[in-house]
């Protein structure tokens, strides 16, 4: 465009038109700006009215003590650490998607790593949250920090309880810095299409983000390392969490095996609550076409695999038990599938170690309602994993003078009911405010598939 | 007693709820004083500073029918003015006593009046009757000793307000302290020159450059360390 | 010096156009693009990014910092507890690990700010929202006489439209 | 010390500062109180002793008061005291809470309308003096047993007052037995048994070690004649013939379940083959010729339901033994032939020399003695409306005379009921007039349990309220009554009369020392020539019904006097370990024939006197044909006694199980218990009990372990086999002081056997340069499973009493507990949540291991390693210290102790469970825990510390014996034994290193305990 004589070429200078959004934006758009429907409201209020009551208990339970639950001696820890020990079962898949499967190159990923990355984040919060209500003095809980104080005193480290603590909090940290660095590109995107408080909000958190090639490289490699210390962090956390365990003397908590076990598990529960989760957001905001089946027979798939290394944990368990030959292991265990608790034990061997083989067959594992029904067993499976695990330890232990029972009082169920209540209002915010499916990666693919059909490969010339 | 949520015997609801109350309290209070504390020195610091000369005239003159016993010296009623006096850091106690007066002065031994202090756990405070043991013979002008006096004909304890107070799970034992050569002074401060006794700041630094005041535990840590005493906690906590 | 934008929809242009222009000795180029494309940051700039220097110096703060903390802190007051030694460094290994991940995980995204200049408060040239819908954009200073060379040669590759952003 | 309590503490005594507060809060005690007039000897913080006597029963042991500024905090046993010798019994220990209890009477009380409202001591004595004056003769007076001082000066008030009489009433009174005795010599007192010289002791049915005479003495003597270290052959052998297993019973080498009533016949069977043996005095065999030969043994063994050759066998080793001890029938076991079977057993003592020996008979006491047919006259006059005013002290008849006697109807018929009790009860709530008594700590008095040895009371707590000790109220009713009536007792107080009493005594060297004893030696008896021919016979049952209705009385509650002792409800039954409630004990077969019932259904049990329905306990240790009910539940008042803590003011906590009794006595007059057959039901319904030993199964784990005679004979045992003897305490047996050497050595080779334990570094037990290891050995072969230890732990560290409803939730806080295996055990049970009573108990050879639990201190401890903020962690001196204002309670410890003997404090039970005044007991030198902290046992370390202050002053270590934690002082056997196991000769290092007996509990895990077991003997069957 040689300019006329004469003419600067400043003249020549115009802003290129905007041209229609890309479908992709639109899709995911959708979800989130949308304002929210009756139904959401709803669900919000009902969660609400579950936390209000949740929070309330744990007020009383401060002020009265730790007796308004069902502990007694010898049962010193019950419903808490079950449920803290879940959550934090639960908040394995984000990562596990987002890394693992990020450097396994597992393409499938790109739909559902989003929204599995927020659950990570939000059931670690929740679980955290029962570090606090498990405590019996919690004015007196910043003891456990390794702080600089006054009293000249220190922690003990060798302590499985402060190896959660790091654990835990690093755990935190890390699944938030990768959700954030995920989402940077995709609130760029909401920025450029957004107006009022909704682009501030998006405007500061995208930090001028404008996918200029040099962001991208520096984007790239960071995500890279991110999943590449993200994914011993994932093992290593799920493995020092059942050290609180393992490493107790308690007959069936000391095994050696806990540690990989406690991690299938985590897996496990991990990715069913991905789908027990995912399957009616894809329906709500109808997202077949990003969310295909696909997705979710893999993820089906990969319960199958972790159901059957759970299982032949259960199994190693019982063996060693009696291969050792130590009387109070051998009790412990066989009190379990026929004392006080057979019905939980049942429970979980029935939904974590017999119903999850229905995915063997290709019908099954593609026929959504049934994946749903499935997985939400296997999240009450998992609950009842770790309340075997911990109670059937405790009331059976080497001093028959002080066995004992516990059942978990009113209190306690409505503490774990707000815990749900808590983990949904996070997820529930997050589907209005967020991008729930990872936009950049999803045009990644639709550019790449657009270059083919085009007929020229990309990049090739 | 009363009525209460389930089981008879245990104090009624709302006495539980004060009680429960007045421990958070005491928890908040704990810091509380130490901040009042130090503002309370600052304030009767610069007021001291501001007024440069508190007027000691105003010592009255023995009262018409003075009592038997010789006449206090000024610097005894100097002293009672100066332990009366609101401004000055710590609490004004029920009797204008100078600790100034009687173990600086008089150089009367610490053990004298505080008895049992080398025996027992517990330092002696001195009896109403011990008290009147001197001042029934002199100081008798003075409206402090009259009220002293007042106290011991009603046979009533004096009920002095406390400056230095441990909580209950830490197990001090005066004995061991005074037996092993610990000065009163190392942890009471300078209190032969303290009219009206108040608690002195001190401070230690941790090399982690962390401060632990008198009487925190990482004070008395530092003191049990520099002497090669006990750490053991279960010497001071059970 | 003006500067020149270029509008792409498959990455293979946007590389096709970057490669020319730098042949050209065009270096003063970027790109905007709506998703992450190797070929496209490879032909910008071949160079491997320096974050992954970030992450090696967390990582190993973060182990030193890890057996360091809990070793002195163990004998800064040594209390026997069930007859272990004062500093046993298998449980402590499991303090220094997590502090490794820790630290770690935080200096890459330091990192990333880094090395990526964010926050960047200005707008690039020739930004807009149609690069983070599906587009590409290619902005690069030319001298002014050169500007019909380069107007042609990105579309040669492929542009879709080519306009001046900046005199 | 919270804000509430401070005015009346300080009323009580000017102190300073500091007093129980709890864990991570604290009050400020604002303001220093100093004395007005400071007592001579008082030091604040510093404990004074002051010797006295206990009065909780007849026993009388002697007390040391360990008082701390002015206010008593703990009983303990009087060293020198001839009776107890320092030790001191459970119920013993609990008596300090009657001083200190919510309940007391704080000023006298006159009924106004239907209820008691407080009055003036002016006031009630001129309504008494002038209700007296009134009723004149017609003025009765009830009670129990008070010191002879007392009791002799009350008869003359009697007198003076012109009063109709004075009835003493005792529920326990040994009547029958004294009644025998003047039958066989001639001589009225009860017979004293000396168990320490005895080779067999065969107890028909007394419970010595619970509720006998003297029970702390009994179990010294008991504990000596068994010492397996200085008798040869292994001690006395000791058979308990009775139809239940109790306590007693359970310390047995074998247990004959005879039938119920058939002791005296069993006596004479025995004493017969006994004789055919060749056993007894020449003129016992003569003397009692003539009566056995009317003996037809084999009869004998059908009629008391027990095999020919069991008799035969015991009866031979009878026979063959040098000093044999029969003791007679106690309460559980007084038919309406009480006084038979008792002259029966006594003739017995007597034909095979016993008399004189194991058995002394003292000198009458003079002075009026319990009578029940009096106390059943006195009701009959009230009937026939005879008596005006009625004066109760001592006692509580509403609740311990059966409804049969109508004594509640006849004291309905009396116009004015004057209480004396310091404790509201059953009787004083019916009273019109409540005159409250001193508690025995406030109160002057003597005791004389038997002649020549008189024990002092002496006051150690200025009177909490306004009350008066009976004399002095009695006094002032005389002086009342004018002058002429008053100079008919010359006295001018209780004190002065005490003095008066001990005139020619050094007054105060008796004081200081607790009394004077010179403990006179029995009288010299014969044989009354009439006396041997008497019917012995079954004694008849009332009533109907598959089942004999056996009512012992209860271990700690006695005759229901200790059940307004928090302790003594809370500490478990040293059987079946169930607190607070009642129950009634029957065979699994007599539970299969009523429908199956199990542990928690309730039944119903008719008698012709009435009903009552109570959950059952199924359990080996009872005869199938018998259902067995304690005594001492079923108040209706009383903070702790009656059913307030479930939460229902009034309503009876249990059943009383007299309710069901007939009124009956037997031929001496004497009250009769065993005299009713009963109907049992099944209701249908089910309770949860509170528990507090889920299992007396050890599943074969080492918990409490036995060696059989024969084995410690020949010094091998399976005890050792896989543990070294040397490790038996850790450090035993190892020369130089070098204590770190010894760990690698003697441990490493000690458990050889395990290759998954490896050798532990001793050195970690106690820092390097600490003198000391405080260690302790139990010694399950002494121990009889009394519980005095238990509340004497409550006690002295200050742990919470929970109530009903926790301990039924499993939050008992017991730091020690007292654990009860029956044999080995087997791998049965645990299916359910059933607790579980092993078969074996029901097997006639006892094999019973009562292994007291406390924190085991160990050197490798689980519960310290897992603790995130080091609360807990091991002291210099090798204690496990846990530090509550430390801990923040995420009871990790607790979980990983295989011991579990760490208690978690649910709620804020400091603030929830102490109601005044009863912080005025605490111990100022134990924190008292709050809410969310973790506490447990760390040998009385507060008694360490005090001692270490002596020791440090005098720079040495502090001695073997010095100090001692409260268990160990409370324990008559001295199965407990504590000290420092560096110094090789101290007492627990070489009862701990016992060859073959020592052994961990549950070793096997490697923990190091400092708290080594010595097992039991199994010294099997008697044989000739």
């Amino acid at each position: 465009m040689t300019p006329p004589p004469g003419e600067s070429i400043a003249a020549m200078i115009r802003q290129t038109p905007v041209p229609p959004d890309s479908q992709t934006n639109r899709d995911v758009m959708n979800i989130f700006m949308t304002t929210p429907g009756l139904g959401w409201l709803l669900l919000v209020g009902i969660c609400l009215g579950g936390l209000g009551g949740g929070a309330a208990v744990w007020i009383y339970q401060i002020y009265k003590g730790l007796g308004i639950a069902g502990y007694s001696h010898p049962i010193f820890w019950g419903a808490y650490i079950v449920t803290f020990v879940f959550w934090v079962g639960i908040a394995h898949a984000g990562t596990l998607i987002s890394a693992i499967l990020f450097l396994f190159r597992a393409r499938w990923r790109n739909a559902i790593n989003r929204s599995a990355e927020a659950m990570t984040i939000f059931a670690v919060f929740t679980a955290q949250l029962f570090l606090g209500i498990h405590v019996g003095r919690i004015w007196k809980a910043y003891f456990i920090l390794p702080y600089p104080n006054q009293r000249a005193l220190w922690v003990n480290f060798k302590s499985p309880l402060l190896w959660d603590t790091f654990a835990i909090s690093t755990y935190t940290l890390t699944s938030l810095i990768f959700f954030y660095v995920g989402l940077l590109p995709d609130l760029a995107i909401a920025r450029d299409r957004t107006t009022g408080w909704r682009k501030a909000l998006y405007g500061s958190l995208a930090l001028g983000w404008q996918g200029t090639s040099r962001q991208w490289k520096s984007h790239n490699r960071t995500v890279l390392h991110l999943s590449g210390l993200a994914t011993p962090l994932v093992l290593s956390v799920h493995s020092v969490v059942s050290w609180d365990f393992a490493m107790a003397i308690v007959p069936g908590w000391h095994a050696t095996i806990f540690a990989p076990y406690f991690v299938a598990g985590a897996i496990f529960s991990g990715f069913a609550m991905v789908l027990t989760v995912m399957i009616p957001v894809r329906r709500i905001f109808s997202l077949e076409h990003i969310l295909t089946n696909y997705h979710f027979e893999n993820m089906c798939r990969f319960l199958l695999l972790t159901s059957t290394i759970v299982t032949y944990a259960y199994f190693i368990e019982y063996f060693i038990a009696w291969y050792s030959g130590v009387e109070a292991e051998k009790t412990a265990f066989y009190l379990r599938l026929f004392g006080p608790y057979w019905l939980s034990t049942w429970i979980m061997i029935v939904c974590n170690g017999v119903i999850p083989q229905l995915f063997w067959f290709k019908k099954l594992r593609t026929h959504i309602p049934t994946v749903f029904v499935i997985s939400t067993l296997i999240n009450v499976g998992m609950w009842f994993e770790r309340y075997v695990i911990i109670i059937t330890g405790l009331s059976r232990e080497f001093n028959p003078a002080v066995w004992g029972h516990y059942t978990p009082t009113w209190y306690e169920l409505m503490i774990v009911a707000g815990s749900f209540s808590f983990f949904s209002i996070l997820f529930l915010i997050f589907l209005k405010l967020f991008p729930v499916i990872p936009i950049s990666e999803v045009k990644e693919l639709v550019i790449h598939e657009r270059a083919h059909a085009s007929g020229q490969p990309a990049g090739a010339h | 007693m009363g009525p209460s949520i389930g089981g008879r015997f245990r104090v009624s609801p709302n006495e539980f709820m004060f009680r429960k109350a007045s421990h958070l309290l005491a928890r908040v209070r704990r810091r509380a004083v130490e901040v009042v504390l130090a503002a309370v020195i600052a304030a009767g610091l610069v007021f001291g500073l501001a007024t440069p000369e508190r007027v000691d005239a105003q010592a009255p003159a023995a009262p018409a029918a003075a009592p038997a016993g010789p006449r206090s010296s000024q610097k005894a009623y100097d002293a009672q003015t100066a332990a009366s006096d609101p401004s000055t850091p710590g609490p004004v106690q029920p009797i204008p006593f100078s600790h100034a007066l009687h173990a600086g002065e008089y150089k009367i031994e610490c053990l004298y009046c505080h008895t049992g202090t080398d025996k027992s756990r517990a330092a002696g405070v001195p009896s109403v009757e011990l008290c009147m043991g001197c001042h029934t013979h002199f100081g008798g002008d003075m409206e402090g000793v009259q009220t002293l006096k007042k106290y011991w004909d009603e046979q009533l304890p004096v009920p002095w307000n406390q400056i230095y107070r441990l909580p209950e799970h830490v197990k001090f034992r005066h004995n061991r302290h005074v037996s092993a050569g610990v000065d009163c002074q190392r942890c009471h401060g300078p209190i032969e020159t303290m009219d009206k006794v108040y608690m002195t700041k001190d401070t230690i630094w941790w090399p982690w450059l962390l401060p632990s005041t008198k009487p925190e535990m990482g004070w008395c840590i530092n003191c049990h360390r520099e002497n090669q005493a006990s750490q053991d906690c279960l010497t001071c906590h059970y | 010096m003006p500067t020149l934008l270029g509008v792409f929809t498959t990455p293979a242009g946007v590389v096709q156009a970057v490669t020319h222009l730098k042949g050209r000795g065009f270096t003063n180029l970027d790109v905007y693009s709506p998703a992450p494309f190797d070929e496209i940051e490879e032909a910008v700039d071949p160079k491997p990014s320096k974050v992954r220097i970030f992450t090696l110096v967390g990582g190993l703060l973060g182990v030193v910092t890890g057996y360091a903390m809990t070793i002195w802190m163990s004998l800064d007051w040594p209390i026997v507890i069930g007859g272990k030694p004062f500093a046993s460094i298998p449980p402590y290994t499991v303090i220094a690990f997590e502090l490794t991940i820790l630290f770690g995980g935080i200096f890459t995204l330091i990192g990333l700010l880094v090395v990526g200049r964010l926050p960047s408060l200005k707008v690039g040239p020739g930004y807009s929202a149609r690069f983070s819908a599906e587009e590409f954009g290619l902005v690069v200073e030319v001298p002014e006489r050169d500007v019909a060379e380069v107007d042609g040669l990105l579309r040669a590759s492929q542009a879709t439209e080519v306009s001046l952003v900046a005199a | 010390m919270p804000e509430i309590h401070r005015r009346e503490f300080l009323k009580l005594v000017g102190a300073s500062a500091g007093a129980a507060a709890t864990v991570g809060c604290s009050d400020p005690v604002s303001k220093l109180i100093p004395y007005v007039i400071q007592p001579e000897v008082i030091v604040p913080g510093i404990a004074n002793y002051y010797a006295s006597t206990c009065q909780e029963c007849s026993a009388a042991c002697g007390l040391l008061v360990k008082t701390r500024e002015g206010r008593p905090i703990k009983l303990e046993g009087n060293p020198e005291h001839p009776i107890n010798q320092g030790a001191l019994c459970a119920r013993g220990q609990a008596s300090i809470g009657r001083s200190y209890h919510p309940d007391r009477y704080k000023t006298p009380m006159k009924r106004v309308g239907d209820k008691l409202e407080p009055t003036t001591w002016d006031d009630a004595i001129a309504i008494l003096s002038g209700e007296i004056k009134r009723a004149g003769n017609r003025t009765w007076m009830l009670g129990g047993q008070t010191g002879p001082t007392a009791s002799a000066w009350i008869d003359k008030w009697v007198e003076a007052v012109g009063a109709g009489g004075r009835v003493v009433y005792e529920p326990f009174a040994p009547e029958a037995l004294r009644e025998a005795t003047q039958a066989l010599f001639g001589v009225a007192s009860e017979p004293v048994f000396d168990l320490s010289g005895s080779d067999l002791i065969i107890d028909f049915g007394s419970d010595f070690l619970e509720s006998g005479p003297s029970p702390t003495e009994h179990a010294r003597q008991f504990a000596e004649a068994r010492d397996i270290a200085k008798r040869e052959r292994g001690g006395a052998r000791f058979v308990y013939i009775g139809p239940r297993l109790s306590m007693t019973a359970s310390n047995a080498d074998e247990w004959v379940a005879a039938k119920p009533g058939s002791e005296g016949l069993l006596a004479l069977a025995l004493l017969k083959v006994a004789i055919g043996a060749g056993g007894g005095t020449q003129a016992g065999r003569d003397g009692v010729a003539a009566p056995l030969a009317k003996i037809d043994i084999a009869a004998v063994a059908k009629q008391a339901d027990v095999p020919l050759a069991t008799i035969e066998r015991i009866g031979k080793a009878l026979g063959a033994a040098k000093s044999p001890v029969l003791l007679p029938p106690g309460v559980a076991l007084a038919s309406r032939r009480a006084a038979a079977t008792a002259r029966a057993v006594m003739l017995a003592n007597w034909a095979l020399g016993a008399v004189g020996k194991g058995v002394s008979i003292p000198a009458p006491r003079d002075g009026k003695l319990p009578s029940y047919h009096q106390t059943l006259a006195l009701v009959d006059a009230m009937k026939q409306g005879s008596v005006g005013v009625l004066l109760v002290h001592g006692s509580n008849p509403v609740y311990s005379l059966p409804p049969s006697t109508g004594f509640s109807e006849a004291l309905a018929k009396v116009p004015f009921v004057v209480s004396l009790a310091s404790m509201p009860d059953e009787s004083s709530e019916r009273a019109n007039l409540v005159l409250p008594d001193h508690t025995p700590l406030e109160s002057w008095g003597d005791a004389e349990p038997r002649p020549g040895i008189r024990s002092l009371v002496q006051p150690t707590l200025r009177p909490i309220y306004d009350t008066r000790a009976l004399v002095d109220t009695l006094l002032d009713v005389a002086r009342a009554m004018g002058a002429d009536v008053a100079a008919k007792v010359p006295t001018d107080s209780f004190r002065a009369l005490v003095e008066q009493a001990w005139a020619g005594t050094d007054f105060h060297a008796a004081l200081a020392k607790g009394g004077v004893f010179a403990a006179q030696p029995g009288v010299e008896v014969t044989l009354v020539g009439s006396a041997v021919d008497f019917e012995m016979a079954e004694p008849a049952l009332e009533g109907d019904g598959d089942f004999t209705l056996l009512t012992s009385p209860g271990a700690l509650l006695y005759d229901g006097r200790g059940a307004n002792l928090a302790w003594l409800q809370e500490t478990p039954d040293p059987v079946t370990k169930i607190t607070w409630v009642s129950f009634a004990e029957i065979s699994p077969r007599a539970a299969e024939k009523l429908g199956g019932l199990v542990f928690g259904d309730v039944v119903e049990v008719e008698t012709k006197a009435g009903k009552l329905s109570l959950p059952v306990v199924v359990r080996g240790g009872v005869r199938d044909d018998v259902i067995a009910i304690a005594i001492g539940q079923g108040h209706t008042v009383g903070l702790w006694s009656s059913g307030t803590d479930s939460g229902h003011p009034g309503e009876a906590r249990g059943v009383n199980v007299i309710d069901v009794l007939p009124a009956l006595t037997d031929e001496s007059g004497g009250r009769a218990w065993l005299l009713t057959k009963a109907k049992v039901t099944n209701t249908g319904r089910h309770e949860k009990l509170p528990i507090c030993q889920d299992s007396q199964n050890q599943r074969g784990r080492r918990l409490g372990l036995a060696v059989p005679l024969a084995e410690l004979a020949a010094g091998d045992a399976h005890v050792e086999a896989e543990h070294g003897a040397a490790d038996a305490v850790p450090g035993a047996g190892e020369s130089a002081p070098g204590y770190p050497a010894h760990g690698e050595a003697a441990h490493g080779e000690a458990h050889g056997s395990h290759e998954m334990i490896k050798a532990f570094d001793a050195s970690m037990d106690r820092a390097p340069d600490s003198p000391y290891r405080w260690g302790m050995t139990i010694d399950s072969d002494k121990c009889t499973g009394c519980s005095a230890c238990v509340v004497a732990c409550y006690i002295e560290n200050n742990i919470s009493i929970v109530g009903e409803e926790q301990v039924r939730r499993g939050r008992h806080m017991a730091w020690l507990r007292i654990e009860r295996w029956v044999g080995d055990g087997n791998l049965e049970g645990g299916q359910d949540r059933l607790p579980i009573f092993p078969d074996a108990e029901s097997s006639s050879t006892v094999d019973i291991r009562i292994a007291p639990m406390l924190c085991q201190q160990c050197g490798a401890a689980p519960c310290e390693a897992v603790c995130p903020v080091i609360a807990t962690y091991h002291a210099d001196d090798g204690l496990n210290g846990m530090i509550y204002n430390r801990c923040i309670g995420t009871r990790y410890c607790a979980n990983n102790c295989p011991y579990k003997v760490r208690k978690y404090n649910w709620f804020d039970f400091a603030l929830e469970r102490w109601p005044d005044p009863m912080y005025l007991m605490a111990n100022p030198d134990v924190t008292v825990r709050g809410q969310g902290v973790m506490e447990k046992c760390t040998f009385c370390v507060q008694r360490v510390a005090s001692a270490r202050q002596i020791a440090k002053n005098e720079n040495r270590v502090i001695r073997d014996g010095e100090v001692t934690t409260a268990c160990a002082q409370s324990c008559p056997t001295h199965a407990i034994q504590f000290g420092n196991l560096v110094d090789k000769t101290s007492a627990v290092a070489k009862a701990g290193s016992e060859p073959v007996r020592g052994y961990h509990s549950l070793e096997e895990l490697n923990t190091r305990p400092a708290v080594t077991l010595l097992a039991k003997v199994q010294r099997g069957t008697v044989e000739g």
